[in-house]
């Protein structure tokens, strides 16, 4: 044995050494892990915005075609209650639709788990909502809802549902088999075996569909102005965009189609913080000290 | 779905009676093959054998987890003939991630529909009887893992069952929990009538609890031998050191090799 | 969505009415805006609500479906409604030059339209338009493809010709130094009726003094429109705040002749002749467009429109 | 005790005389099962088409608001030829923007699950992927990649590719922390503990993940056409569908709303059935006697 | 990522030394305290003590899966100083769902680029070892209870590992194949001159196999006892009944409780 008796390292103390921090306890890791997991993105998209900005600068891109982010920046900076306003218009619709996708997909999921009649019967079926093109039924979407945030709204449902309705039922069906006799064995009916057992089994799973569902949420709202218009409403982001790019606009577009980006990431960073918080006394995905 | 067929209760004290039952799984594995065997009300039966060869089937047949692929399965829930009246503790915790210990524990409660106060107090109580009130508050992936199989323990016994099959509830506790346990599951054994169909592997533990021990044998799964343990209850140490708890021992584990 | 009966409206008590525009709020639209600006629905009677237009909406299935009173489009598409059996009538034209052309870059070597043969061409997929002008020049040899309102794929290549609107691309582009030149269709020889007011035979036969009141609020708007040019552009940009006010300027300036010339000189504004509209229906049967038998009473009206 | 010890009942001749089938034995079940799931979903296609059909005629729904299902079989056959053509052509564009969905997805997913400075890096921007507008980066696209069959595949890669980076990460970090723990006892490399143990527990995810992409792969190519396809022999579902909007053709409209959604339904049942068969030894949602 | 420091070789025989270790897990409960211990090359030591005194933290530490929050943890892999020379046995099976149980025996094998032949042999050899070469081709939900456990203790054993851990390895194990087990732990132990660190809840089990038997105390765990067994191996039927063995038996016992 090389190491001496005497030394008094700590298996801990040495963990804690390598990164050059005092070990002051695990609370300060936990700390700086935050402030890295937090700095790396923020790092990772200046350096890509730098690229993006030398690259456009060096290569001399036209501004129509690619704009540089100093261009977005400044248009953005100009029109910018406008994007503003758009950004709140299209945040309305999404997440309305969002809202009431996770509601109906949860449901649909659920009955479909009740009963192996719906099953599959609707099985098959449910993924037909994701792949109608919207443009196909838009004019029916319009003349029953009215232009405008009914339509917008609608579509943006349908654009979003299937996810939370695929993944929560892979959750509900993947239920430990154990479990489920658990239930059994209590007599448990259907829905309080739903409710008690597949439902929180599911949970994880579900989220990660919401994951999935709330940047299309956004996407199918911008695609429900296009196809649906604006009605006597103000226009949001899909309108934006169309106008921008008829007019040549693009930095402007730029500037829309980031604001949707940033938008749809707002979405997504609400959920996986969400998920995390509900699951973070017992999954493994959020309590994750193996990975992180 | 539960195919066993329940009987309706009639002046008999027969509690389960298994006839001609045979298990084949579906990749051809015959588990269980010509199974007799008829349970009294009130009676306390263990079931040992070699691994594999087919306890943890034959108790899930009873219960109704499982079919047979053959043969008659008849169940007596209880005097009161109340369905909600059988637990089962499973060979593996099966607890709940997702809920606190106390949580699971109460879950039987919860899906009976008792009110929360009470569930919670019930609830506690049978904590307590595995040693583990201090835990309510923990999760499931917090605990050891003789934790986790008394967690499940207090869970099949908080309804206050009728009938409890248990799959080797003990095998994962040291000898002082586990006998602090034995005590606990006789006490209430006795006091409520209830009926036990217990797996173990340990001979000892099989002769100790039960008054009747079905030694079985594997490839495929038999009853070999049926031995009545004929010392009357309540039993005490002095039980576990008498000439006749040896010659029991031996008269089974004999049968088993 | 208008109650009451068609002849029982007043400044006081107001007919609803909702028109449907074709695109997002443009000078082609001028007289709308300027006729809701300026009040002159307002003391016609009509409550006139303007639903902004986008790029795939179907105005045609919105009025036949009763949702809006009136709805902007175009004469061919009227003929195309016509044919599908949607009963749909133009009332008004808002513009009797259709403004589509196909602009090409200045310097690329199409002197005629024959010789698009052989270029890339944005054109929005399905437009009648381009099915008669392929047709009649023998365009077989373009390379479509689909034009999704950005301009960006045309700037980039030199050789590529684009779809447009005289009053709008020509404008844009040149505020991108964009050097473009351009066949106005209805110089090639096609020229539906452009920005045309349509509504169904139920209105026609249920509300034909609110169809009057309307047109006749309208047609004054028009002239609203160029007397007050500045105030009504403001609340076009308003609507639409892409649009800059110096653009709208330019466009209104372009759109004036496609308003007020033709026709409408002599029979005011509005106004459609059987003929324009039976050589149309020609083209179009010519085009493959139409295989029916269609009557062109069944297309239009101008029995609405007010005394010159 | 009711039931007579004479009585020759067995449990399992109890389920079958009580669904009216004589107890031939366990495969007849499973067969009687087959036919019942594949004919449940036939039937209720029917009954919806019947409603749909008696609907519009008792309604009097004008053809051009809502088509009749005998309208639309009669456009479908009349426009036979064009329309098989535009399927051909989405379909092979939506199936390769699938594969490559699936590898790239994969790969992104991995390598975010290997390096945990990526995954801090970039899981906040993959989202982006799916709530760009697709409109707003076309030309860039069309630019690129010229008009056509690769901006078409690119574009359904993009928004095809989500659904799988997300739930393959749900996987991976999902995965057992007790069987990490046995890889890192074997001083299992990190690439090995991905290959041999997080990949194989991920599946059920990932191809969770892969149903969602099946059909937004279809759509995907299908706004790919809207934006950056070309005309004639070589456009798609995308273009016909565009094009018959245009003239109001609603009855083929329809047509092409549902062959695509046929497609996105082959591309959706396939990736089920390859899950079902990858799944089947060990995946409680594939074995899943206790619910079908 | 392995926090454990190895040390390198030296011609002291210590494979494991434990200095001065606490465990508090986040939640609070302390989980170790204060443990000292030395572990020899080749010796078999078993740890036993009540149900959650610390038992499985203490071996995972050891083994370098979880890190102790304070103190010191040496461990030196083998007298080869391979690292790649230790296994663990876990309290669960802890099989994977989607590889048959022969696959499940070869993946350290795997994990260490063994030829597919030569893997597939060791694997069907070890699979015999615990005799469940009948089910090579089975998955692990077609296995009952003990039958995974003993597919767990194949593949700690495929490897030939210097250095084996075994977190209650039997336990869910009927007395006849528990012995057979023993008799074939004990062999390749001697044979391999392989260290084992062994945590059960029979203090008979621990007697009858190690050559020291560690004794913990809970709340928090401690260590209470450390009990030489001096009995010669190879051990014999004849040891389990001599007087020796049920005075160790109980010592540990009393110690115990
Ligand atoms: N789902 C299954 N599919 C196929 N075979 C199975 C299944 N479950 C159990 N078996 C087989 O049935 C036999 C009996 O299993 P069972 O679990 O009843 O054994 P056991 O007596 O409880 O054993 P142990 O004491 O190890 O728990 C074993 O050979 C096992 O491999
Ligand atoms: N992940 C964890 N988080 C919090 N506490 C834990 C965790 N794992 C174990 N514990 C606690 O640490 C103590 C020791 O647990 P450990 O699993 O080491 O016990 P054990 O001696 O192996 O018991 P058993 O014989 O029941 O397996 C217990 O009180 C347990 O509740
Ligand atoms: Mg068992
Ligand atoms: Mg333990």
């Amino acid at each position: 044995m090389m190491q001496a008796n005497g030394q008094a390292t700590t298996t801990s103390v040495n963990m804690m050494a390598k990164d050059g921090v005092p070990p002051i306890g695990g609370s300060t890791k936990k700390h700086r892990q935050l402030v890295y997991k937090t700095a790396t993105p923020v790092v990772f998209i200046l350096f890509l915005l730098a690229i993006w900005q030398l690259g456009v600068r060096l290569l001399n891109t036209p501004k129509y075609l690619l704009p540089a982010p100093s261009d977005i920046w400044r248009a953005a900076l100009k029109g910018f209650p406008d994007l503003l306003q758009a950004a709140g218009n299209t945040f309305a619709a999404a997440l309305l639709g969002f809202l009431l996708s996770v509601l109906l997909g949860t449901a649909v999921a659920l009955l479909m788990m009740a009963s192996k009649w719906i099953r599959w019967g609707i099985q098959p079926y449910a993924v037909v909502l994701q792949t109608i093109p919207v443009v196909a039924i838009a004019p029916l979407v319009v003349i029953w809802l009215g232009p405008g945030m009914n339509s917008i709204v609608f579509i943006s449902l349908i654009v979003a549902i299937f996810p939370i309705i695929s993944n929560t039922n892979l959750g509900l069906s993947s239920t430990d088999r154990n479990l489920v006799q658990l239930m059994r064995m209590y007599k448990s009916g259907t829905w309080t075996t739903v409710w008690k057992l597949r439902f929180p089994y599911a949970l994880p799973y579900m989220l990660g569909g919401m994951k999935i569902s709330s940047g299309m949420a956004v996407i199918g709202a911008i695609i429900g102005e296009f196809v649906a218009g604006i009605g006597g409403g103000k226009g949001g982001l899909g309108m934006a965009i169309t106008s921008a790019a008829v007019q040549m606009q693009t930095s402007f577009l730029f500037a829309c189609t980031i604001a949707a980006s940033l938008l749809g990431m707002a979405f997504y960073l609400s959920v996986a913080a969400i998920s995390h918080f509900t699951l973070r006394h017992w999954h493994e995905s959020a309590i994750g000290s193996d990975k992180d | 779905m539960n195919t066993t067929a329940y009987l309706e209760t009639t002046a008999e004290a027969e509690a389960i009676r298994i006839h001609d039952v045979v298990k084949q799984y579906e990749n051809g594995t015959l588990a269980l093959s010509g199974i007799h065997l008829s349970i009294r009300e009130g009676e306390f039966v263990s079931l040992v054998g070699p691994s594999g060869c087919g306890k943890s089937t034959l108790l899930r047949i009873m219960a109704g987890l499982d079919q047979a692929t053959s043969g008659q399965v008849q169940l007596q829930a209880g005097s009161a003939a109340n369905k909600e009246q059988a637990s089962f503790v499973f060979q593996e915790a099966n607890l709940m991630p997702w809920r606190t210990v106390l949580a699971n524990v109460a879950l039987p409660l919860e899906i009976n529909g008792v009110p929360s106060e009470e569930r919670k107090a019930r609830a506690m109580a049978s904590l307590e009887k595995v040693g583990l009130a201090g835990y309510a508050n923990s999760y499931p992936r917090q605990l050891s893992g003789g934790m986790k199989m008394r967690v499940s323990i207090a869970r099949a016994l908080v309804s206050e069952p009728k009938l409890l099959f248990m799959d080797e509830p003990f095998g994962a506790l040291d000898e002082m929990t586990r006998h602090r346990l034995h005590e606990e599951l006789l006490s209430i054994w006795s006091q409520s009538k209830l009926t036990i169909v217990f797996v173990t592997h340990s001979v000892f533990e099989a002769v100790y609890l039960s008054g009747r021990v079905v030694a079985m044998e594997a490839h495929p799964g038999r009853i070999k031998q049926v031995v009545p343990i004929e010392e009357a209850y309540p039993r005490t140490n002095a039980f576990m050191t008498s000439p006749v708890f040896g010659e029991k021992v031996r008269l089974i584990t004999n049968t088993l090799s | 969505s208008n109650g009451g009966s068609s002849t029982a409206f007043s400044p006081d008590k107001p007919a609803k009415v909702i028109q449907q525009m074709s695109w997002f709020a443009q000078p082609e639209m001028g007289g709308h805006f300027a006729a809701l600006s300026g009040d002159i629905y307002k003391n016609a009677g009509l409550d006139v609500t303007i639903q902004q237009g986008g790029p795939q909406i179907s105005n045609v299935q919105l009025v036949a479906s009763g949702k809006v009173d009136f709805a902007m489009s175009q004469a061919d598409e009227v003929i195309l409604a016509r044919q599908e059996g949607i009963p749909v009538v133009a009332v008004y034209a808002d513009l009797q030059t259709n403004p589509q052309n196909l602009i090409f870059h200045k310097g690329s070597d199409i002197n005629k339209i024959e010789d698009l043969n052989g270029h890339n061409v944005y054109v929005a997929t399905g437009f009648p338009y381009w099915q008669y002008l392929a047709y009649k020049y023998k365009l077989n040899n373009v390379k479509i493809q689909a034009y999704n309102g950005s301009l960006a794929g045309f700037v980039a290549d030199k050789n590529a010709v684009q779809q447009g609107y005289a009053t709008n691309e020509p404008f844009v582009l040149k505020s991108q130094n964009v050097d473009v030149d351009w066949f106005l269709n209805a110089d090639l020889g096609y020229n539906p009726y452009g920005n045309v007011v349509i509504t169904t035979e139920k209105m026609i036969k249920e509300k034909p003094e609110v169809i009057k009141a309307y047109l006749k609020a309208t047609t004054e708007g028009w002239d609203y429109y160029y007397k007050h040019g500045d105030e009504v552009n403001k609340v076009i940009n308003s609507y639409n705040k892409d649009y800059a006010l110096d653009h709208l300027a330019y466009a209104q300036g372009v759109a004036k002749d496609f308003v007020f010339g033709g026709d409408a000189a002599s029979h005011g504004t509005g106004y459609m002749s059987e003929e324009r509209w039976t050589t149309l229906l020609g083209q179009m049967k010519e085009a493959g467009l139409v295989t029916k038998d269609l009557k062109i009473d069944q297309f239009y009206t101008n029995e609405f429109l007010p005394e010159k």
